[in-house]
């Protein structure tokens, strides 16, 4: 059984969704950074797929799935930061509560 | 990087709740020891017919256990320190491969009790003695663990080991020297060496339930 | 389609590279290999136990396990035959997936890492490209299998010692990876056998911040005292196996010297100079040079008392890891100036650059007085 | 300039440690190479005296402990006391050697012998033939100088360990 | 070496400031009231002729007919010790002023007495019981104890 | 065939480990379930001969990332409280079916593509080539670390002290 | 950086690997650091001053052996010299000088005990405390030599020692004299300038000048804050006025001064047990005593200077055998009153080192 782009692309979308799903459904926001994580992830196989598939020689999928995972660290930080900050203010981390738009 | 500063307030202040059911715990177990618990002796009897019996498992299981006896740390007074001294450079238990003293009861096979156990004592040593995973052994250590020793008449001592853990070897002493306790260790080895392995299931995938 | 199927497969199994000299094929080579790093990091472990206890025993004015087969050297046996066969509990409060999963996840990573360590010019399971780096990235799973031991128990002081565990290895993989870099420079390669080849010089006298960096952060890494944090005998009891009987914690247990065997090999493999050296068979060298490492770290362990955590953490962040920084572009400016392999000059230069560093290190921060870390 | 930073002070006690490898250890193997204990021991037992003993109870009443129970009858013809019953709960006695002191014709002694564990709680009472003094219960020397005389000259430490440096 | 103060001299300068708080004085020991032990405690601590900063014990002993608590005062800087007492004859309910706030080396040894004899010390911060359990029957010092 | 099987076990399990972070109750397991999916990507990533970025997947992801949000988890002592649905559950999985039928759609039908070169191995030499060499990505390797700091410090301002 | 987390109750201890003996502490902890800490003690609470009033007062000298286990000689010592000064008791010459070498042993002793615990709750793995055991081990030689036991001495006696000191007794005592000042060096080199242990113990857990009069410490804690007391000085008891020593002092109060004062006793006990051999004289060792000694009615409160601080036994006597009341100052506990103040705001790590460097004994701390 062959096992083409597709195949990689359709897992992405897949991952993707079920990402999307968690980060719009979930309240709390370490789990809402979790579901990011994994749509990022998502982004990057279907990164490395093209990469692997379309143009082999060249690693440019490659090269931007590093990218992409400079990025996920950077968020994480950040994002963790953001949780903790929010945490010591308002001892909560369900970010329904935190519309006020300040602490 | 400041450390906090010391919160004003109190945590604890007045705070009986705690201390009132430990208390009541005491009362209880206080209540429940009144006999001793009978000594872990049957084994003595039938020592000879087991002789034959033993097996080559038996043997080999029986010989790994004796050779490393992991002590858990329940170590109340004055023997405490002739078990370090035990430990230490003289006497050297390390040689029997008992130097691990393992601060988890879970991981430990042998409770040596070395010193006067008190009342209020009584249920965090039976706790400990629940904790440890089977086999588990005890030797109580010196004449404050056989009987309760000098401190035996007191409002607030428990006469002897025996009424809160079944104890296997007694060792006397006020306090044992150190040679009395490895005889008192050597003794529990034969002990070992004659007991017939139970082994339920080699790979325990479940295991059993302990109060945490 | 399938012819390019079946082209992708064979290059696939090509880029497995089988040692030329090699007999046998592929498969045979897999079995062999996984097989005999079973019985080594077995064996080892084993070893290591054994030595530890005597050479403790030796520094601490004693004599350490001596009755249980001759000298001793069945005790490890001894003590696996009763640990295994002790009884097993799962406290109540526990998760009992995590907890049951934990000694595994744990356990795994630190025997995949063998894989690609060197015992004989191209005796390894797989001479990956990527050697070193799969190695950082294998080594920091088993810290997960940590982790979920210490939440999973449900015991407080297991979830201090799982705490620690997380926040030193996190800052502590950042140093460890950065003082390896001066070792690919030099090498060229981050495979285990092409660094092990590069040493014509041992790496230890051309990086000697270099090695000094990675076997703090190593120790740190892998838990051994002074940096013992999560399993602090004194403060936390057990750490995050206090709730651990029977078999998992024997699987605790090998873990935590597999990882200083690991260490100590990849140490062996980095700055020592692998299975290289005379007379004696490589394998030997190699084994020998294992066992000092681990020396090291018992000679270390028996004198120096335990750091604090927030000063561990200053330690990497404040010490280790600029050091790092500048023990890199420093072997980057070495490695630009005597582009054909670094002269035996370097190994003085690079001796001196150390000492003035840690003096200056020294100097910036002070030790002591508790509330200033480093 | 101090010279405690820099990592002088760890490397001096490394060397502490690294020298102790090479030194010989301190350890007495147990089982097989016995200290000789102090000509003073208190053993982990009380040695009796059937001849000397008078049946004063001296002991007894001595012991803070009340270890020692002494059931005495008096003998008619020659009006003195004759005991019964002596026992003496070796794992209730504290050797403290109160007794030994108290005794007013050396009817009574500290053993000599530390090995007394036993399995069952109730071996280790001790009762009057039990107390005898025999090869195996030799007696020490405590209060009792006459007997230290001729135990074995104690094994010291100091004079075993001499390190030069 | 560590002057012994007369009890019957401190009395009187006691008595100079407080002139109803001696209760009986010998050459060994000063008993004052319970009522005025907090105010010549303060006095003795921090008049400057006894300037004893330095409490080295604190004790109850059970008389049957009254309950004597004993302070054991001594002066680190001039280097002389007192014994002070004071006497509760109250038998079901005895209750001392704690000296806690002068001196904070009290606290343990009040809470001993207060576990061991059963003396309450009004406003001590935090009195229960300290070596036995909480549910224990009496107090296991007292002469009625069995 | 040994791709197949290896690309349809790691797929099932990254998306059996994706269903977990969002079906599971406890934090904890959820994070565990994303790092399980995480070096199920990295296999894939090996599958398509990407052993290099299979290397990093599980530095950055496994060894970093999911221990930093274990460290957050921990901190914030939410395991219990679980991770609940909002009240946008069913909107967001109406959404998440909608994304995923279209794009699936939108990749079945394109013709993609493919070229048949053998791909590169071994990659590393190759990637810094491509990033550090002539025509490469130097300048967004270097934006890429400059964001980086850039997170560093916006981290630490943002849990530091008042 | 501190993270706000929630505070979570742990218990240290009664059986914990470093908290010397059963005691107990609960703890509130937010993240590593203490915030709150209550001490829970009586888990060896024995009862001793109660079963001492039914006790003659040589029968009470097993009791007080038990009190402080490490410093069995130093409790006999002060039990002694309370019922001698009770009944009005002479010593002999010989008995003195016998019991000052003993006392000072005994410091040695305990105080070799105390850093070798310190060194090794700070995480030195065993390795101190099996050095300072080794060297306790030749101590307890020469008390086993004197009195045939090796933790629980009940070796003096109201009007003296119980026997006296055997003629291989100086000899040993010599070479262990000989060989002590050396030992004592080789440890300074093994950690007193670690970089570790003075990051881990200097500026923790300080006790301030006043905090520790305050809070009646005694001891090797009062003497790290900077106070110059020290019994022996202070009120000579027994012959300690005819030795020439000084008291070490700390300046900061902090683990790390006490640490360093326990070490520098110890060379200033081996400097007096060198004068007490020069000058030991021959004669009896104990004066003619009744065997049941019945002190006239009176109190006492008689002190000396314990390796842990102040040991004071206050003896009510009604002229019977048995003291009416026995009140045991227990050093210990006393020194545990600031010990709250010690530790609040330090990390759980400190809290051991902290609690290390008080070195108190449970025994005495429960009595």
């Amino acid at each position: 059984m062959y096992i083409g782009l597709q195949h990689y692309l359709i897992l992405s979308a897949l991952l993707f969704s079920i990402g999307l799903y968690g980060a719009l459904a979930k309240k709390n926001a370490i789990v809402i950074l979790i579901c990011i994580e994994l749509m990022l992830n998502a982004v990057n196989v279907a990164m490395v797929g093209f990469s692997r598939f379309v143009v082999p020689a060249q690693l440019t999928g490659q090269v931007f799935a590093l990218f992409i995972m400079v990025v996920a660290a950077a968020e994480v930080a950040v994002g963790v930061a953001i949780i903790m900050s929010l945490y010591r203010h308002r001892e909560t981390i369900d970010a329904t509560k935190v519309d006020l738009l300040k602490w | 990087m400041e450390v906090e500063k010391p919160v004003e307030s109190r945590c604890f202040d007045l705070q009986t709740e705690l201390d009132r059911t430990e208390g009541a715990n005491t009362e209880v177990l206080k209540a429940k020891s009144i006999a001793p618990i009978p000594d872990p002796d049957e084994w003595l009897e039938k020592s000879l017919e087991r002789n034959i019996l033993l097996t080559t498992v038996d043997t080999l299981v029986d010989w790994a256990r004796r050779s490393a006896l992991w002590t858990v740390i329940c170590f109340p007074a004055c023997c405490a320190f002739e078990f370090i001294a035990t430990a230490g450079p003289r006497f050297d238990i390390s040689r029997f491969g008992m130097e691990i003293i393992r601060a988890s009861p879970r991981q430990a096979d042998l409770m040596i009790t070395a010193g006067t156990l008190t009342w209020k004592m009584a249920p965090q040593v039976r706790r400990i003695y629940d904790q440890m995973a089977e086999p588990k052994w005890v030797i109580a250590m010196g004449a404050c663990g056989c009987s309760g020793g000098i401190f035996a008449s007191s409002y607030s001592v428990v006469p002897g080991y025996n009424r809160i853990v079944p104890v296997d070897v007694y060792v006397p002493g006020c306090p044992p020297r150190p040679e009395a306790l490895l005889y008192g260790v050597r003794m529990l080895q034969n002990k070992i060496a004659r007991e017939h392995v139970d082994i339920k299931l080699p790979f325990p995938l479940t295991g059993t339930k302990k109060e945490g | 389609m399938s012819s390019y199927l079946n082209q992708m497969l064979l290059q696939h199994e090509a880029s497995v590279r089988v040692p030329p000299d090699w007999p046998g094929g592929y498969w045979f080579h897999w079995l062999f290999f996984t097989v005999v790093i079973i019985a080594f990091v077995l064996t080892i472990v084993m070893g290591f136990i054994y030595f530890e206890r005597r050479a403790l025993g030796r520094i601490q004015s004693r004599l350490g396990p001596n009755r249980t087969g001759p000298f001793g050297l069945l005790q490890p046996v001894a003590d696996a035959i009763k640990v295994l066969l002790k009884e097993d509990i799962i406290p109540d409060k526990a998760d009992k997936l995590v907890h049951w999963l934990a000694p595994i996840v744990a356990f795994f990573p630190v025997m995949l890492i063998f894989a690609v360590i060197p015992f004989q010019n191209g005796a390894m399971l797989v001479d990956l490209d990527i050697g070193i780096l799969y190695i950082m990235a294998v080594s920091s799973v088993s810290t997960i299998g940590i982790f979920m031991a210490g939440w999973s128990s449900g015991n407080k002081y297991s979830l201090l010692g799982a705490m620690r565990a997380v926040a030193s290895v996190v800052s502590y993989e950042i140093p460890l990876v950065l003082s390896i870099i001066g070792v690919i420079l030099l090498s060229g390669s981050l495979s285990m056998n092409q660094i092990v080849i590069a040493q014509n010089i041992p790496f230890i006298l051309l990086q000697p911040l270099g090695f000094l960096l990675f076997f703090i952060s190593g120790c740190a890494e892998i838990n051994r005292s002074p940096f013992d944090m999560l399993e602090a005998d004194s403060e936390i009891v057990a750490g995050f196996h206090t709730e651990y009987s029977g078999m998992k914690f024997a699987m605790f247990y090998l873990v935590e010297y597999a990882e200083a065997l690991a260490m100590s090999a990849i140490i062996a493999t980095l700055f020592l100079g692998g299975w290289r050296g005379p007379v004696l068979p490589p394998w030997l060298w190699f084994i020998i040079k294992i066992f000092v490492v681990f020396f090291l770290m018992i000679w270390t362990r028996s004198t120096l008392p335990r750091v604090r955590i927030d000063q561990l953490m200053a330690l990497a962040w404040k010490g280790l890891f600029p050091l790092a920084l500048i023990n890199l572009f420093i072997t980057g400016v070495e490695v630009l100036l005597w582009p054909a392999g670094l002269p035996w000059l370097a190994v003085l230069i690079n001796i001196v650059i150390m000492v003035v560093l840690l003096l200056l290190w020294s100097r910036f921060f002070k030790l002591g007085w508790g509330r200033v870390e480093i | 300039m101090k010279f405690e930073r820099y990592g002088i002070g760890i490397a001096r006690g490394m060397m502490v440690t690294f020298k102790h490898l090479f030194r010989h250890p301190t350890v007495s193997q147990y089982p097989e190479q016995r200290l000789n204990m102090s000509r003073r021991t208190r053993g982990n037992e009380l040695i009796w005296n059937n001849v000397k003993c008078t049946g004063c109870v001296t002991c007894a009443k001595s012991c803070p402990q009340g270890a020692i129970h002494i059931e005495t009858t008096v003998d008619p013809a020659t009006n003195k006391y004759n005991v019964l019953k002596i026992e003496v709960d070796t794992g209730y006695c504290i050797q403290c050697g109160l007794c030994v002191e108290a005794c007013p014709y050396e009817a009574i002694y500290m053993g000599y012998s530390v090995e007394r564990a036993k399995y069952r709680r109730g071996e280790l009472v001790q009762a009057n033939e039990m107390l005898l003094a025999s090869p195996d219960r030799p007696a020490s020397g405590y209060m009792n100088p006459h007997i230290a005389r001729e135990l074995p000259r104690q094994t010291l430490l100091v004079e075993k360990i001499v390190e030069k440096r | 070496m560590t002057v012994s103060l007369s009890g019957t001299e401190v009395a009187k300068q006691i008595a100079s400031q407080f002139p109803e708080a001696i209760a009986e004085s010998s050459n060994q020991a000063v008993v004052v009231k319970t009522e005025y032990l907090l105010k010549v405690a303060e006095f003795l601590k921090n008049s400057p002729d006894f300037d004893f900063n330095y409490l080295n014990d604190m004790t109850a002993a059970d008389y049957y007919d009254y309950f004597e608590v004993v302070f054991q005062l001594s002066s680190l800087n001039l280097n002389h010790k007192l014994m002070l007492k004071t006497r509760c004859y109250e038998r079901l309910k005895p209750a001392v002023p704690s000296v806690c706030c002068l001196w904070r080396g009290a606290e343990l040894m009040e809470r001993e007495i207060y576990d061991l004899m059963g003396i309450t010390f009004t406003g001590h911060p935090n009195l229960k019981r300290i070596v036995l359990w909480e549910g224990f029957q009496g107090h296991p010092l007292r002469k009625d104890y069995l | 065939m040994g791709l197949a099987i290896a690309f349809w076990i790691l797929a099932i399990v990254a998306i059996a480990g994706a269903l977990g972070v969002v079906l599971l109750k406890n934090v904890f397991r959820a994070a565990l379930s994303l790092i399980l999916c995480l070096l199920a990507v990295a296999g894939l990533f090996i599958t398509l001969s990407a052993d290099f970025l299979a290397a990093v997947q599980i530095l950055i992801y496994v060894g970093a990332i999911s221990v930093l949000i274990i460290l957050a988890i921990m901190l914030t002592r939410e395991v219990t409280q679980g991770s609940p649905s909002g009240r946008f559950r069913i909107p967001a999985f109406i959404v998440a079916v909608l994304f995923f039928a279209v794009v699936a759609y939108a990749m079945v039908n394109t013709n993609w593509q493919i070229a048949t070169a053998p791909p590169l191995e071994p990659t590393t030499a190759a990637l810094a080539g491509k990033l550090f060499g002539e025509k490469g990505f130097i300048l967004p390797l270097e934006i890429a670390s400059v964001l980086l700091l850039a997170a560093i410090l916006g981290a630490i301002v943002l849990v530091r002290e008042k | 950086m501190t993270i706000k987390t929630e505070p979570f109750v742990i218990n240290f201890g009664p059986a914990h690997p470093s908290t010397h003996g059963v005691f107990r502490m609960r703890v509130v902890l937010d993240g590593e650091v203490v915030l709150d800490l209550e001490p829970v003690y009586g888990y060896l609470h024995r009862g001793i001053e109660k079963l001492a009033e039914q006790r003659t007062y040589t029968g009470i000298i097993p009791l007080t052996d038990r009190l402080d286990y490490l410093a069995a000689m130093s409790n006999n010592l002060a039990h002694c010299i309370a019922v001698e000064k009770l009944a009005g008791i002479k010593v002999p010459e010989r008995a003195e000088y016998l019991r000052v070498i003993l006392a000072e042993l005994q410091r040695l002793c305990s105080h070799l005990i105390a850093v070798g615990a310190f060194l090794n709750d700070s995480g030195a793995f065993m390795t101190p405390i099996l050095y300072m055991l080794r060297e306790r081990e030749k101590i307890l030689d020469l008390f086993e030599m004197l009195s045939g036991q090796r933790l629980t001495y009940n070796d003096m006696r109201p009007g003296g020692v119980s026997q006296d000191a055997p003629e291989e007794f100086l000899p040993a005592l010599h070479k262990f004299v000989d060989q002590m000042p050396r030992y004592l060096d080789e440890y300074d080199q093994l950690l007193a300038k670690n970089e570790i242990l003075l990051a881990r113990s200097k500026g923790v857990g300080i006790l301030s000048k006043e905090l520790a009069i305050n809070s009646s410490a005694s001891g090797p804690v009062l003497r790290a804050s900077g106070v110059k007391w020290d019994i022996r000085k202070a009120e000579p008891y027994s012959i300690y006025d005819r030795f020439e020593f000084e008291i070490p002092t700390g300046t900061a109060g902090d683990c790390y001064d006490r640490y360093l004062v326990r070490m520098l006793e110890m060379r200033q006990s081996v400097r007096i047990i060198e004068q007490a051999m020069k000058q030991f004289p021959s004669g009896e060792y104990r004066s003619r005593v009744p065997k049941l000694i019945r002190p006239p009615v009176g109190e006492v409160y008689s002190r000396i200077e314990a390796p842990k601080g102040e040991l004071a036994f206050y003896i009510v006597s009604d002229s019977s055998i048995a003291p009416y009341r026995y009140h045991i100052r227990g050093t210990s506990l006393i020194n545990l009153t600031a010990l709250r103040d010690m530790i609040v705001g330090w990390k759980v790590a400190d809290l051991i080192v902290i609690f290390g460097s008080i070195d108190i004994c449970m025994g005495e701390v429960d009595r």
